[in-house]
């Protein structure tokens, strides 16, 4: 594992900083400019983080070290396969959230987009950084200026209950935050360390209340962000926001972000060692199992698709912590593999419904009856991502669910298993009547003729479904996101 | 002896450009403004290079009259005032620059006399922190409370009130300081701080000691408006002309600061003002109680100014909570959040200057849509206001996670506590400004066809008052990158040793 | 404000007197080497007696002799040669305020060009008492509006 | 308030008293005032600065800085004066 | 008993001080709030001169003229010329704060008419 000094991780955020600030000044004046920086930026990031792929793939990592922060914790970026596959997934949705964004802002003709496209970059910065940082207080800087840009977004229609939004939104968080932050100078103070190792760096410091306290408010600290049960409620209330912005928090950057720290923290802070003989990793599992039941249940009863989706987020984040939290081999290569697909999945359903909001202003799913033959495109999309979620293959979901599922095996968890199984299930149950109204019921008022999205809207919508498709066949496509979940486990299993 | 003349030509420029000021302007008027740019950035370049001098090679002491102390007044400057006095220099030569056009509209007829007293005061200032001498402090205290009195009096209605308590509680705090001296004189006979630092351990159990220990706090709390004895801060700094609040609100706490942690840590070494004494404990918990009042308090208020003020108070109570704790963390905490504090009260007061400026109101609920007319303020206030609420990588947070780390290591979990909910109180306080300016609440009806708010054009604040914003806004932003890198040099040296 | 009646006794007695108050403020400046007095003693002195003459006549007489402008340059004045004289020091290579370098300009020793230094700055300090008192005098008396209420 | 400004008062008062326990007893001509820095000024002051009043040579050449801010606070006081009520009407 | 004789000095001294003190922070009339912060400084003043004292020691001006000089100056002779030093600078700055203080006074008169704390709050609310 030894490290190569590289300056591109530092370029990767850059890229995504200046362009920001370019979109910034360019301003409403000349849209297409703008739109063009947007686009160009993210190019430009991801092919940059591309670039580090193979680097990654040889086992090496690369580090770049900006400036010191406070004794022995640098501003320093680490990218190592686990941060690689967030990175990769964060910059890769980003081209097609932000192409589908400028015909979803054009198409309803929204107001202050300079704003948004200003803040969406500001975003992925965030969460890019998020993704490569090395230590937790990078994580933590990056974190908050990730929580502090989506804030305009969540509240951009601006109208009152979308700001009440924004309020529950910051509320939540920077709560979450203050606890994070107490988390980390704990974690200093006990160890003098901030920098992630594979397989944990708290063991033997301090004692085991201590440390069970230390994960239990690092869990509240980051789960806030990853939406788990008692702490989700801004999640559901935030989907007042436009689509993109959904699809943004949902899909791409914000709530994975959380899990990703939840997972950071599990495996890169305080290891399976550690975990096991605290004993906590069996509370966490319970408690987000609690969390993947409950969100599901809740999901039937949703009528508006957005919520429904949101409240599908839920049970999915909290499967994939459920897994990190089993602490077995496969488990662990589920959960880490279940955050990109599950990304593919989720964004193609989020885009889908909004272009339907697009298209018809609608949003609940009652009023959808046949709107499959409209526009079929978008609900054959919806289709495969919604087979993806319930693992039906051949959509990517499955290998993910597999995985997760040898894994409850191999931890010997069979309640975990049945878990596991059960939420496919209730997916099946709330997704299944959505396709069934969109194809098999009788159009009410919704003409039974084709009539799609304008072609910016859905052409990102087709690739991310084609994509969840591909994953299913090669889990290696392209970026080698099987490859590097198998990395990661290996390196905080200490095999291989 | 002769040694380099830095640090007496940062307090006598502007004090002798001060005296030149008023004939000037009885000769020419608009020659004061450049003059008094000028003399603040010939300050700011000495106190520059003295820093850079003390960073090379260590404290500088300079014997005005030539006589060695204790005999004469000494000045002392080692990495403490260095960069307190780059700081405060600093920041009052951008707010001089800043003070042009707010001056011309709020006291038209006073301009010439404005400036002379606004020299005295930064004269003042630094010349209390550049002393190693107690009694040229309290002189020096004096020219500063009284120029600061004058200029907070010339405000709106309301101000000569508030000046007039100012002047009250101020001198009753000066006073306390010199009975504090004469007490220390008594028993010692010299008034030079390393003499006395070198005379007053054997003496550590004498009474007179202890009540003049007791009789510094008391006086410096006062100055530096700690939580029971801040009244005269709210009005004063609210009434004052918005300039003279842009120059006193950072600075002139914190100088009371620096005086206290000065008299606690070298005049009275550490083994005295923490273990023998335990005024390091209820100096935390009144920080305890005045951070968690002016958070709680600042919610209460519409006036942004007056809110501002109350956050001040909070401020104050983050630097004495890091005196309380007293171990090295908490201490570098303290110390980092007296300059952040500085720029981020500076950076905050001017903006709120330039909105007065622009538009004449104060009251938050009367700010919507401010930034489509001063995009730039705005967002540099957005830049303070994240500051002080703390989120990294401004310098706020950082000068809150040495004090989180000092209060883990002196097992002090409640001070933990306070600090991180006071953040989220004062990220509560500031997002319902940001909430005010940015987002318009309008029918969902016209959510969609951008409504009247685009109607509204750039109006732009002067171009002498956005530079200096600027340039405290990027220092905001870079103490806070570099904070690290600033703790290296400087601040880990002004550290006692015996921490 | 200042009383509005005029009587001749108090006034010539003014007049006989200030211009002996004045002699003896300059001897206290002059002589505080060897006596007590010095600077803020003469200055006050000096002040005092134009306050005087403000109380036995009114402020347009005291500002005939000593008109506001006049009074606030002295008053800057004073300082200046204070700071001016620690500046020339300076500028000869001594510390602030070291006199005794001031041999260099002045055919004296150096204890002797100290006591010149100190005389120096006790003039300096004269002016600015007396300004001083003086307008602080004006200004509060008056309230600050000269031109209306001179009387 | 008027108690409260009695109890505060009585306190100092009470602090004050304590301390004088302590302090060397009046024209004490061993006290650390007189015996510390002082005696220099009066003994060398004839040679150092040729003046034969002390408090002069202290004042201003011992200590001269502190008259030079004092003359300052002086000059603030008459500034600020000026500054704060002059209203020059024409 | 002794103890009371001796230091009597700062018993003066104290109780003056504590007038003012009260003056300052009880009295409700601004002016008099001036008068005891100058009842005040004048205390610290006197006790500061009083700790210049020394037994059998005169004013602190060097006996010369005719050759006096020769014979060796003790310190015991003058009494301590420091304090003096500083009080002289204490009464200026007190002075120059009084000044400044009366220049507030007239402008809150000019403002509210009145000098009663209470009556301006009472004007102000």
């Amino acid at each position: 594992m030894e490290g190569v000094y590289s300056i591109s991780p530092l370029l990767a955020m850059l890229a995504s900083l200046i362009g920001a600030f370019l979109i910034l000044f360019t301003g409403e004046k000349n849209r297409n400019l703008r739109e063009f920086w947007t686009i160009l930026a993210s190019v430009i990031t991801f092919s940059i983080i591309c670039s580090m792929i193979p680097i990654i793939l040889n086992g090496k990592i690369i580090e770049y070290t900006i400036v010191n922060i406070c004794p022995g914790v640098y501003l320093q970026f680490r990218v190592d396969a686990f941060g690689m596959i967030f990175a990769t997934l964060a910059s890769g949705l980003w081209i097609a959230v932000s192409i589908y964004s400028i015909g979803y802002m054009r198409g309803l003709k929204e107001h202050a987009q300079t704003r948004y496209f200003f803040c969406f970059a500001i975003a992925i910065f965030g969460a890019v950084g998020a993704a490569l940082s090395a230590n937790l207080l990078t994580l933590y800087m990056f974190y908050e200026i990730l929580t502090i840009s989506t804030f305009p977004l969540v509240a951009h229609k601006e109208s009152p209950d979308a700001i009440k939004a924004g309020r529950k939104y910051l509320a939540y968080l920077l709560t979450g935050a203050a606890f994070v932050l107490f988390s980390i100078g704990l974690t200093y103070y006990l160890t003098g360390s901030l920098d992630f190792v594979a397989g944990g760096f708290v063991e033997g410091h301090g004692s085991k209340n201590l440390l069970r306290l230390l994960f239990f408010t690092f869990m509240i600290g980051f789960g806030s962000k990853a939406a788990i049960m008692p702490i989700h409620e801004w999640l559901p209330s935030a989907m007042i926001a436009p689509s993109p912005v959904s699809a943004l928090l949902h899909a791409v950057a914000v709530v994975k972000a959380g899990v990703f720290c939840c997972l950071r923290v599990i495996h890169y802070v305080f290891g399976p060692n550690v975990l096991s003989d605290l004993g906590v990793w069996l509370i966490l599992a319970y408690f987000v199992s609690f969390t993947v039941i409950m969100a599901n249940i809740i999901a039937l009863t949703q009528d508006n698709l957005k919520r429904r989706l949101a409240f599908s987020t839920i049970n999915n984040l909290s499967i994939i912590i459920l897994g990190a939290a089993l602490l077995s081999a496969d488990a662990i290569k589920g959960s880490m593999i279940h955050i990109p697909f599950h990304g593919f999945m989720k964004i193609t359903l989020f885009l889908c419904a909004g272009s339907i909001y697009v298209k018809t202003h609608k949003e609940s799913i009652s009023e959808m009856d046949g709107i499959g033959r409209q526009m079929p495109f978008t609900m054959g999309a919806f289709t495969i991502g919604a087979l993806g979620l319930t693992g039906i293959p051949p959509v990517c979901g499955f290998i993910s669910k597999w995985f997760l599922c040898l894994g409850a095996i191999e931890a010997k968890q069979i309640i975990f298993l049945c878990v596991f199984l059960i939420s496919a299930l209730l997916d099946a149950a709330y997704f299944f009547p959505i396709i069934y109204t969109a194809f098999f019921k009788k159009p009410v008022d919704i003409n039974p003729h084709f009539d799609e999205a304008p072609i910016l809207v859905v052409a990102p919508i087709v690739v991310t479904a084609t994509f969840s498709i591909i994953f299913f066949i090669f889990p290696d496509a392209f970026l080698n996101f099987f490859k590097m979940a198998t990395m990661a486990t290996q390196n905080i299993l200490g095999i291989g | 002896m002769t040694s380099s003349p830095f640090p007496i030509l940062i307090v006598i420029v502007p004090l002798i450009s001060a005296f030149f000021i008023p004939i000037i302007g009885w000769w020419k008027r608009n020659l004061c403004y450049p003059l008094v740019i000028l003399s603040l950035f010939f300050c700011t370049l000495f106190s520059i290079l003295t820093l850079n001098a003390v960073i090379q090679n260590g404290t500088i002491h300079y014997y005005l009259g030539g006589w060695h102390p204790p005999w004469g007044i000494e000045y002392v400057v080692d990495h403490l005032n260095a960069f307190v006095l780059a700081i405060i220099s600093f920041t009052s030569f951008f707010v001089a620059i800043y003070s042009k056009k707010s001056v011309e509209q709020e006291l038209p007829d006073k301009i010439v006399f404005f400036y002379a007293v606004y020299l005295l005061l930064v004269t003042g200032l630094l010349g209390i922190i550049a002393t190693g001498d107690m009694f040229n402090l309290y002189v020096f205290l004096e020219i500063a409370s009284l120029a600061a009195y004058a200029l907070i009096a010339i405000g709106e209605d309301g101000a000569p009130l508030a000046s007039f308590r100012y002047v009250i509680m101020g001198t009753i705090g000066a006073c306390f300081y010199l009975l504090g001296v004469g007490y220390l004189y008594i028993v010692t006979g010299s008034l030079n701080m390393a003499d006395l630092s070198e005379l007053l351990p054997k003496l550590y159990h004498s009474k007179v000691v202890l009540v003049a220990f007791t009789f510094f706090m008391v006086g410096i709390a006062l100055k530096m408006a700690l939580f029971p004895l801040h009244t005269w801060l709210l009005d004063a700094y609210t009434y004052a002309p918005s300039t003279v609040s842009a120059l006193i609100a950072p600075t002139m706490t914190k100088v009371g600061a620096y005086v206290m942690i000065r008299v606690m840590f070298t005049v009275f070494k550490p083994d005295f003002s923490i273990s023998l004494f335990p005024i390091t404990s209820i100096l935390g918990w009144l920080a305890v109680a005045a951070i968690l009042f002016g958070s709680i308090m600042a919610l209460a208020q519409s006036d942004l100014k007056r809110m501002l003020c109350f956050v001040i108070v909070a401020e104050i109570g983050y630097i004495a909570i890091g005196v309380g704790i007293a171990n090295r963390m908490a201490l570098i905490g303290a110390i980092l959040h007296i300059v952040n504090d500085v720029f981020m009260m500076a950076c905050l007061f001017l903006v709120v200057g330039a909105i007065v400026y622009k538009t004449g109101t104060r009251n938050i609920y009367q700010l919507r849509y401010l930034h489509r007319k001063l995009p730039l303020t705005m967002a540099i206030f957005v830049i303070g206001a994240l500051s002080v609420v703390g989120i990294p990588p401004l310098c706020g947070f950082f000068s809150k996670w040495y004090l989180i780390l000092g209060a883990f290591e002196a097992g002090k979990w409640v001070f933990v506590a306070v600090l991180l909910v006071s953040s989220l109180l004062n990220a509560i306080l500031f997002f319902r400004v940001i909430e005010n300016i940015y987002l318009e609440p309008r029918e969902p009806s016209y959510a969609h066809d951008g409504g009247g708010p685009e109607a509204i054009s750039i109006d732009e604040a002067p171009l002498s008052m956005l530079i200096p914003m600027f340039v405290i806004g990027a220092g905001i932003i870079l103490l806070g990158v570099f904070s690290g890198k600033i703790i290296d040099v400087v601040i880990q040296h002004t550290i006692p040793p015996t921490i | 404000m200042i009383a509005q009646f005029e009587d001749v006794i108090i006034q010539t007695l003014c007049r006989l007197l200030i211009p002996f108050i004045q002699l003896f403020a300059l001897y206290v400046i002059a002589h505080g080497h060897h006596s007590p007095g010095g600077g803020f003693q003469g200055g006050c002195i000096l002040g005092a007696s134009f306050i005087l003459l403000c109380v036995a006549y009114d402020m347009e007489e005291a500002k005939r002799r000593m008109s506001e402008k006049l009074n606030v340059i002295f008053c800057c004045l004073g300082v200046i040669i204070f700071g001016g004289i620690g500046v020339v020091c300076l500028i000869l290579g001594a510390n602030y305020l070291d006199y005794g370098i001031l041999h260099k300009l002045l055919p004296v020793n150096i204890p002797e060009a100290r006591s010149l230094g100190i005389l120096g700055i006790e003039i300096g300090v004269g002016f600015t008492v007396m300004a001083a008192m003086i307008s602080i005098f004006l200004n509060l008396a008056s309230s600050g509006e000269h031109e209306e209420t001179l009387r | 308030m008027k108690f409260l400004a009695f109890i505060i008062v009585i306190i100092t008062g009470a602090l004050l008293i304590y301390a004088t326990v302590d302090m060397p007893d009046w024209a004490d001509p061993y006290s650390p005032a007189s015996t510390h820095v002082s005696p220099r000024y009066i003994e060398k002051t004839v040679e150092e600065t040729a003046t034969p009043n002390i408090v002069t040579s202290v004042l201003a050449d011992y200590r001269g800085y502190d008259t030079l801010g004092e003359a300052t606070v002086i000059f603030t006081a008459a500034v600020c004066c000026i500054l704060l009520l002059r209203r020059t009407r024409k | 008993m002794e103890f009371i004789v001796c230091k009597y000095n700062y018993w003066i001294y104290i109780v003056l001080m504590m007038i003012g003190f009260y003056a300052i922070i009880g009295k409700k009339n601004l002016v008099k709030k001036l008068v005891g912060m100058n009842i005040f400084q004048t205390a610290l003043i006197l006790y500061f001169v009083s700790t210049a004292a020394k037994k059998g020691a005169t004013i602190p001006i060097v006996s010369h003229g005719h050759g006096a000089t020769e014979h060796a100056i003790h310190a015991a002779q003058y009494v301590n010329p420091l304090p003096h030093v500083l009080m002289l600078t204490a009464i200026v700055v007190m002075v120059s704060t009084f000044g400044v203080a009366l220049a507030l006074i007239i402008m809150i008169y000019r403002r509210y008419k009145t000098l009663e704390e209470d009556e301006i709050l009472k004007a102000t609310k």
